[in-house]
């Protein structure tokens, strides 16, 4: 049965729910590889002790809170962006809105990871849930690590149900088109959507509520992740410059995943007459404005310490400017603002492929920001006699990689699974367009295979 | 009236010989981490003697500063901590509960004076070196932050001695183990609520001043400057 | 006779199907149209615009405001345990988690009125067309009265381009 | 062992229902014996329990802290648990003398000997090539019928002068009963050996004052004090004691505000609380001690007679010592004339003041000319045997003259038949050039009572284990560190924990089963007899013993090796953890983080940044340090604690064979020393051996340092 002259962009979106190609597995399976690596990593870990991972006295953080912070600040792209274009009304996000909420929802999963894997005793993370236990006492609230808690469940919580509520049309939508086991399962998912006036409205004006109510929370995550380091008087931590930076450098990165997340489903799936050459320049500017941003977040900073010259703070400036974290600190500024500023300032760079390196670069400079932030801070505290170093351990970097895979596996699994692009969404934005007109015969044939 | 336990180090007479290292070790079962992981830097000294150059040879001379944990009043590690583990006793202590850890290590983070530290692996006592252990001394699993108590247990017996006799812990009369062993007295602990006792007196010297202390704090701990020797002495 | 409807392709025509029908006389609320898009442009997808789902999401932030209070200072006063000398009951901090619990409520109230307003999770009614995900837009009446169950056929064809269905 | 002893040991209760329970699920480490225990214990509550530590020659009074629990223990052969009293703590004991309720860092430790892992828990005989280390399990019977085999074939051969015995430097009723079991059976005086050892500073206090004995400086009530390379806050003489006075000299003498200067080439850790430190070349500290005492008689603060004997062993003293103007100093040490004038006043106004001197600075060919200097010093400004000044403890037990050296045995053109070791060990300690591993290999019988294999031990053909301090009778009768004496006998603070015997009980038992008894047989039956009779050595007379000698000449110190091709002067010293290496095998001293370093498990070379960088060292390289004599490896430590033409490097590491944490780890000093020593009394010169340094590799990683940063403010450029 074909159905594609139907309506093409129904039939290109969910085409490759249906067909699945070789390279598909084949990538899959080296990327599985790669997160039960990674599990193994963890499980190793538990077994012996955090101590497998490079972190000591007195740098109790390293790279595990490092990749926290980066994957908090990725799961920036998607949820925030995608309100904020739905409530200033945005046309050309309709096709972006997806694949970014989508990276928040991995992103925040894997983010929250972390601080799990970064636990002496991770089985006993539970006690930081609030409810009422044998041991008569409640997680204290005073901690930004409680804040996390309930901010990042918040925004999880959150983002899943921004990422699924508009996903039931198109689920719908495959209901209609699937035989065999996928109806079944595509029908229960889609939970009996018809797309009446009614279902429509409410909707519509539900996304709206949770678009308003989903900014301030995603603010909020990273500014409490910010808070996680501003609240100890650790030198260059206890910033108030730190909320804001925290939230901007975290956009920053979000948008840089997103781009290269378009790129990637755009050449890998084919969607090119979707996702436009129009959608990376727009959000190439939205990327050049971050990166502005950022520099100027460092330069207030760094002016600011610099000129205050208080000793134990200019042991981190100087640590991370010309000693041993400097080769670091001048490879982040290259990567944030060296690099994608011309690119993205110059019209004739600001093409998919130019988008697609600076993000690369963002993306490795804001990692290195949140190593930055982290390890020369811990290593320079007053008292100099307890000094440290930091160097990362086998554990880290395989679990560091692992969920760099699993991202990526949890995408290409996502995008077999649902059409990565809204669908109805899109259609709106592509108004008015007549579906192609149906034979009758075709027409009464679909309504006798209706559920 | 409640106690509030305080301590008074004095720099002029400590002489950097460490013997309250190991006497902290050996009264709070400190397991030793090992070569290797004492280069990785997970060595365990609830007390250190700071050890600072000044000046170049043959211009030289040498600070020592004992550093253990300085029993904030407002202690930055305890208000992090998710769990509680770390928080203030009714004597006022900075009190560790190693059973309400998970091991985020924050409290290790916002501690200014480093002076908390973290059981990357299990302890290991190879037999029969745990015959060593001190009973009253409870043992940290792998994953859990500890750092000086101020010899919590000696507090506990002597209050509870004290209580069944029905008086005051006599000053001088309590130390913990790294006071008890420093031979030239340069630790002194006490009561701070005692105005009568060393450590409060001691406290309000002119020397006195406290460690970071405009991070404000309030630690516990007073460290007395050296005296200087005037030339007019000649 | 169940249900009938038509299927058009063109929202102008759904449009003008369901101005037929209130020609008719059938009651708004037994108007049924479903499509594969919202359709705000036009005013049959306007007919049911209720506001109230704001007030439940304001409500459900209120709750959710008033958990986080109660969690926060209730707790902390059921094991007093001090910190960092800071207050008991530290309200500073516990803005943040009241703020995080009133925008959970928020989020939560919303999703679930949602749901159950949409009726959603419900089985497909009698009506439906999986033509509706194609792209064409269904107007029909369920469970028509008798005396105007014939004429809505009429009605229907009426509007160029529509494709009458009865549904028995 | 009696009847009654062996039921007692041996009723084995196999058998409470858990040890039952346990055993029947087959895990072979829960089949486990557990004996009767054999002590009253109230599980909990603690005892305190005098003893003294064993780890230097302090002599310090110490409580165990002993509570009950389980340990796995040898009964009559057979191992199992038992319930036994087991010291958890050590503490100064207050009534004391020498520690007053106060422990050095050493001193705390010194439960690890007995808890040891290594710690031999059975008498071994080799089976292996000598020195491979093989051993095998012997039973005591076994043991002692082949030692007094030994020792009755020597005797019948009228050999007995065959037989040597090498321990520490002991005092007290064990040393005597050694000392009385080789003149009874006829055999030479036992061998004190030790590496930093005080013959000196005792031979320079028997000519100036009468006496043969380790001073106590009197700091508590000192309101100046001149050391002259002295670590007695750290490792030398009675640091405990010297501790405790100089807290109370810096704030125990209200009103008073001390000075303390120390005269040194490498910054020690006493030197570090020094008020003033002055930096003078290996060797040249007894000049600035003369060049003092020249300034103090030249401007009249004191009389050249007010220094009475001391005075006279100096040459030149009644003179004014001409020679030793502030002029002569300088170019001896580059102190100029006016430090000199100024030190010389402040010594001679703000009395009661006093000068030490000890430890490497005695380690010269010059030594005993340096210490009659710092005598003739104190003497000059009236600081002997009064407050605040020099003090000898009175002591009931005092050695009379000098032990008999190692150089005496290792000099001797013959090996010796049979060699008793006690704990000492001259393998690993002595320079090579006395060649003391060779002359071992040469001698048919060696015997061991030390309780760990050690690089000495290890070449025995018997190891007959001691029991730990913990286990035995422990006596003090300390040399120095207290104004009275502060003698102390101790019973046994715990119940042995393995099949090791107490060394003196072995010798008497063995002294009785000779066939030709000792001549006199020894009075006692049991060493816990003998610790409780009267002595037999006589007390030190109190009043000189010998008639003043003639007076001492100075005589610049001599270094071995050219200063063309050796341009440093090579200064060991000894580790504040450490020691001389006999505490190697204590975790916790390894872990200890070293005062000055802060360096862990580790050994290292101590450089001046000048001379790193113009060498092109950077902190943590491998240096290797070459002498005439030798060479080692180590990684480097910058330390602006030592000048330019010197290195230093702590002893205590490098330990080939030496349990399993000191095994194998860092390099020891001692491999590069030349054999010279002090011509009088034979004292190894340890500090006077010349060197080069050359880079040999990046660094390894061996050098753990506990502190991140040397200096408080190590960022200089501020803005910049």
């Amino acid at each position: 049965m074909n159905r594609t002259r139907n309506n093409p962009i129904a039939d290109d979106l969910v085409r490759p729910l249906f067909h699945t190609s070789v390279w598909f597995y084949g990538s899959a399976a080296v990327l599985a590889t790669i997160v039960l690596c990674g599990a193994a990593a963890w499980a190793y870990q538990i077994w012996y002790g955090i101590g497998v991972a490079g972190i000591n006295w007195p740098i109790f953080w390293g790279f595990y809170l490092t990749n926290f912070v980066f994957w908090i600040g990725i799961s920036h792209a998607g949820t925030l962006i995608s309100a904020i274009l739905r409530l200033v009304n945005a046309r050309w996000r309709r096709p972006v809105t997806r694949c970014a909420e989508v990276i928040t929802v991995f992103a925040l999963m894997i983010g929250a990871m972390f601080p799990l894997i970064h636990l002496g005793r991770p089985w006993l993370a539970f006690w930081l849930a609030p409810y009422p236990s044998a041991r008569e006492i409640w997680p204290n609230f005073r901690s930004p690590l409680v804040w996390d808690f309930f901010a990042i469940n918040t925004y999880l919580t959150g983002s899943v149900l921004f990422l699924l509520l508009p996903m039931i049309p198109d689920l719908a939508l495959i209901r209609d088109r699937a035989t065999g086991w996928r109806r079944f399962v595509y029908g229960t998912l889609a939970l009996g959507w018809q797309g009446t006036t009614k279902q429509w409205h409410r909707l519509e004006s539900g996304m709206q509520i949770m678009a308003i109510a989903i900014i301030p929370v995603a603010v909020s995550v990273h500014t409490i992740v910010a808070f996680d380091f501003s609240m100890a008087t650790v030198p260059m931590w206890h910033s108030t410059i730190f909320g804001p930076y925290f939230v901007a450098g975290a956009i920053f990165s979000g948008i840089a995943a997103l781009i290269i997340a378009m790129a990637a489903l755009r050449r890998l799936l084919h969607l090119e007459a979707y996702l436009h050459p129009v959608h990376f320049e727009n959000l190439g500017k939205l990327l050049l404005l971050m990166s502005l941003l950022w520099a100027y977040f460092v330069f207030a900073e760094r002016l600011t310490v610099w000129y205050g010259n208080e000793p134990s703070e200019m042991a981190v400036f100087w640590a991370t400017q010309a000693g041993d974290y400097a080769p670091l600190y001048w490879t982040m500024v290259v990567c944030n603002f060296v690099i994608p500023f011309p690119i993205l300032t110059l019209r004739r760079l600001r093409t998919v492929t130019g988008c697609v390196v600076a993000s690369f670069a963002v993306l490795i400079g804001m990692w290195l920001e949140r190593f930055l932030i982290i390890i020369p801070s811990l290593s320079r505290k007053p008292l100099t006699y307890s000094w440290g170093s930091y160097s990362p351990q086998l554990v880290e970097i395989v679990l560091m990689v692992a969920t760099f895979a699993a991202m990526i596996l949890l995408y290409m699994l996502f995008s077999k699974f649902v059409p990565i692009i809204s669908i109805w969404e899109l259609k709106v934005g592509n108004q008015p367009h007549p579906p192609v007109e149906t034979a009758d015969d075709e027409l009464a044939e679909l309504w006798k295979a209706r559920p | 009236m409640a106690y509030r336990w305080g301590m008074v180090v004095d720099l002029d007479r400590c002489t950097g010989c460490e013997a309250c290292v190991t006497a902290c070790h050996a009264e709070n079962n400190l397991p030793t981490v090992g070569a290797d992981e004492a280069a990785r830097g997970r060595a365990m000294h609830w007390i250190r003697v700071e050890r600072y150059w000044e000046g170049e040879f043959p211009d030289v001379r040498v600070k020592f500063r004992p550093v253990l944990c300085q029993q904030c009043g407002n202690a930055p590690c305890e208000a992090v901590c998710p769990t509680y583990a770390s928080h203030q006793n009714e004597d006022g202590l900075n009190a560790q509960v190693y059973n309400r850890c998970i091991g985020t290590r924050y409290c290790g983070n916002a501690c200014m004076y480093n002076v908390r530290f973290f059981n990357f692996f299990h302890p290991q006592w190879e037999k029969p070196l745990q015959l060593q252990l001190n009973p009253d001394v409870s043992l940290r699993e792998s994953g859990v932050m500890e750092k000086c108590t101020f010899c919590v247990q000696r507090i506990k017996a002597a209050k509870s001695a004290a209580k069944a006799e029905d008086r005051a812990i006599a000053d001088g009369s309590l130390q913990p183990a790294c006071a008890q062993a420093c031979p030239a007295g340069a630790l002194v602990f006490g009561d701070l609520n005692d105005p009568e006792s060393r450590v409060a007196r001691l406290s309000a010297s002119p020397r006195g001043s406290k460690l970071l202390e405009d991070l404000g704090a309030e630690p516990k701990i007073t460290y007395l400057h050296r005296q200087g020797w005037h030339e007019s002495n000649a | 006779m169940k249900a009938v409807y038509a299927l058009y392709t063109d929202p102008d025509a759904a449009q003008q199907a369901v101005e037929a029908l209130r020609g008719l006389g059938v009651k708004e609320r037994d108007i049924v149209v479903m499509s594969s898009e919202p359709f705000e442009e036009y005013e049959f997808s306007h007919r049911d615009k209720a506001t109230w789902l704001h007030w439940i999401a304001g409500a459900g932030g209120v709750t959710g405001m008033v958990a986080g209070y109660l969690l926060t200072f209730t707790t902390q006063q059921l094991w007093p345990l001090t910190t960092s000398g800071m207050p008991i009951v530290s309200t500073w901090p516990n803005t943040i988690i009241v703020f995080e619990m009133t925008m959970l409520g928020a989020i939560l109230a919303t999703a679930v009125s949602l749901l159950i307003t949409a009726s959603l999770p419900s089985r497909l009614s009698v009506l439906y067309d999986p033509a509706v995900t194609l792209g064409y837009i269904l107007v029909g009446v369920n469970r028509p009265d008798e005396p105007l169950a014939s004429r809505l056929d009429e009605a229907l064809a009426g509007v160029p381009g529509g494709q009458v269905k009865t549904v028995a | 062992m009696t009847p009654m002893d062996r039921r007692r040991f041996l009723k084995v209760t196999a058998i409470t229902g858990t040890s039952a329970a346990l055993a029947r699920c087959g895990n072979p480490e829960h089949q486990i014996i557990r004996f009767v225990p054999e002590e009253e214990l109230t599980p909990g509550i603690a005892v305190w329990k005098p003893s003294v530590c064993p780890l230097c020659n302090a002599g310090c009074g110490v409580l165990a802290r002993v509570m009950d629990g389980d340990a796995e223990v040898f009964r009559n052969g057979e191992a199992g648990v038992t319930r036994m009293g087991l010291p958890r703590k050590l503490e100064g004991d207050p009534a004391h003398g020498v520690s007053q309720g106060r422990l050095c860092v050493r001193g705390q430790a010194a439960l690890q000997v007995t808890y040891h892992p290594d710690r031999l828990a059975s008498p071994r005989r080799r089976v292996g090539e000598r020195g491979s280390g093989a051993f095998e399990d012997i039973t005591w019977d076994a043991a002692l019928t082949e030692l007094i085999g030994r020792l009755d074939t020597l005797v019948e051969a009228g050999n007995a002068g065959q037989i040597a015995f090498i321990g520490r430097p002991r005092r007290g009723r064990r040393a005597e009963l050694v000392a009385e079991f080789l003149r009874r059976i006829g055999a030479p005086a036992p061998v004190a050996f030790e590496f930093f050892d005080d013959a000196v500073i005792r031979r320079a206090n028997e000519l100036s004052f009468g006496r043969y004995q380790l001073p106590t400086i009197d700091l508590a009530r000192t309101h100046y004090l001149i050391g002259f390379g002295a670590d007695f806050l750290g490792t030398w003489n009675s640091p405990v004691a010297h501790g405790a006075a100089y807290g109370r000299m810096r704030q125990g003498q209200p009103g008073t505000v001390t000075k303390f200067v120390q005269v040194e080439p490498r910054m020690s850790q006493t030197g570090a609380s020094a008020n003033e430190w002055v930096a003078v070349p290996p060797g040249t500290e007894g000049v600035v001690a003369l060049g003092l005492a020249h300034v103090i008689m030249r401007d009249g603060l004191r009389p050249a007679s007010a220094a009475g004997r001391a005075g006279a062993m100096v040459e030149g003293f009644a003179q004014g010592l001409a020679a030793f103007a502030p002029a002569d100093v300088e170019r001896y040490t580059g102190i100029t004339p006016a430090r000199i004038e100024r030190l010389a006043r402040e010594f001679a106004a703000n009395g009661p003041a006093v000068a030490v001197i000890g430890g490497p600075a005695l380690a010269h060919t010059n030594g005993l000319a340096q210490a009659l200097a710092v005598n003739a010093l104190n003497a000059l400004v009236g600081s002997v045997d009064v407050p605040g000044g020099v003090l000898f403890t009175p002591t009931e037990v005092a050695p009379v003259g000098p032990p008999r050296s190692l150089r005496e045995v290792v000099g001797g053109a013959a090996a010796p038949q049979l060699l008793l070791l006690d704990e000492a060990n001259p393998v690993y300690a002595s320079p090579p050039g006395w060649h003391v591993a060779d002359l071992l290999q040469r001698v048919p019988f060696i015997v061991s009572f030390g309780a760990f294999v050690d690089e000495t031990s290890v070449l025995a053909d018997l190891l007959l284990p001691d029991h730990s301090f913990l286990e035995s009778w422990t006596e003090s009768s300390p040399e120095s560190g207290s104004a009275d004496a502060a003698n102390a006998t101790a019973p046994p603070a715990m119940h042995p924990l393995y099949d090791t015997r107490s060394m003196p009980d072995v010798l008497l038992d063995v002294a009785r089963r000779l066939q030709r008894p000792l001549d006199p047989p020894l009075p006692w039956q049991t060493f816990d007899e003998m610790v409780q009779a009267p002595t037999t050595v006589p007390a030190m007379p109190a009043a000189p013993s010998r008639a003043p000698d003639t007076p001492r000449a100075w005589a610049d110190a001599r270094f071995d090796g050219e200063a063309g091709t050796y341009p440093f002067h090579f200064l060991p010293y000894a580790s504040q953890a450490l020691l001389d290496g006999s505490l190697a095998h204590l975790p916790w001293l390894q872990e200890l983080p070293d005062p000055l370093t802060t360096a862990m498990w580790s050994a290292w070379v101590e450089i001046n940044p000048g001379t790193a960088e113009r060498l092109g060292i950077a902190e943590g390289d491998m240096v290797e340090i070459t002498s005439a004599h030798g060479s080692v490896r180590a990684p480097a430590v910058i330390s602006p604690g030592i000048g330019p033409t010197a290195v230093a490097m702590p002893a205590g590491q490098g330990h080939d064979t030496f349990t399993r944490y000191a095994s194998g780890r860092g390099a020891n000093p001692v491999h590069v020393l030349a054999p010279l020593d002090e011509p009088e009394t034979g004292a190894l010169a340890w500090s006077a051996t010349r060197v080069r340094i050359a880079r040999v590799g990046a660094a390894d990683g061996s050098l753990i340092l506990f502190a991140g940063a040397t200096r408080e403010r190590p960022d200089h450029h501020g803005r910049g």
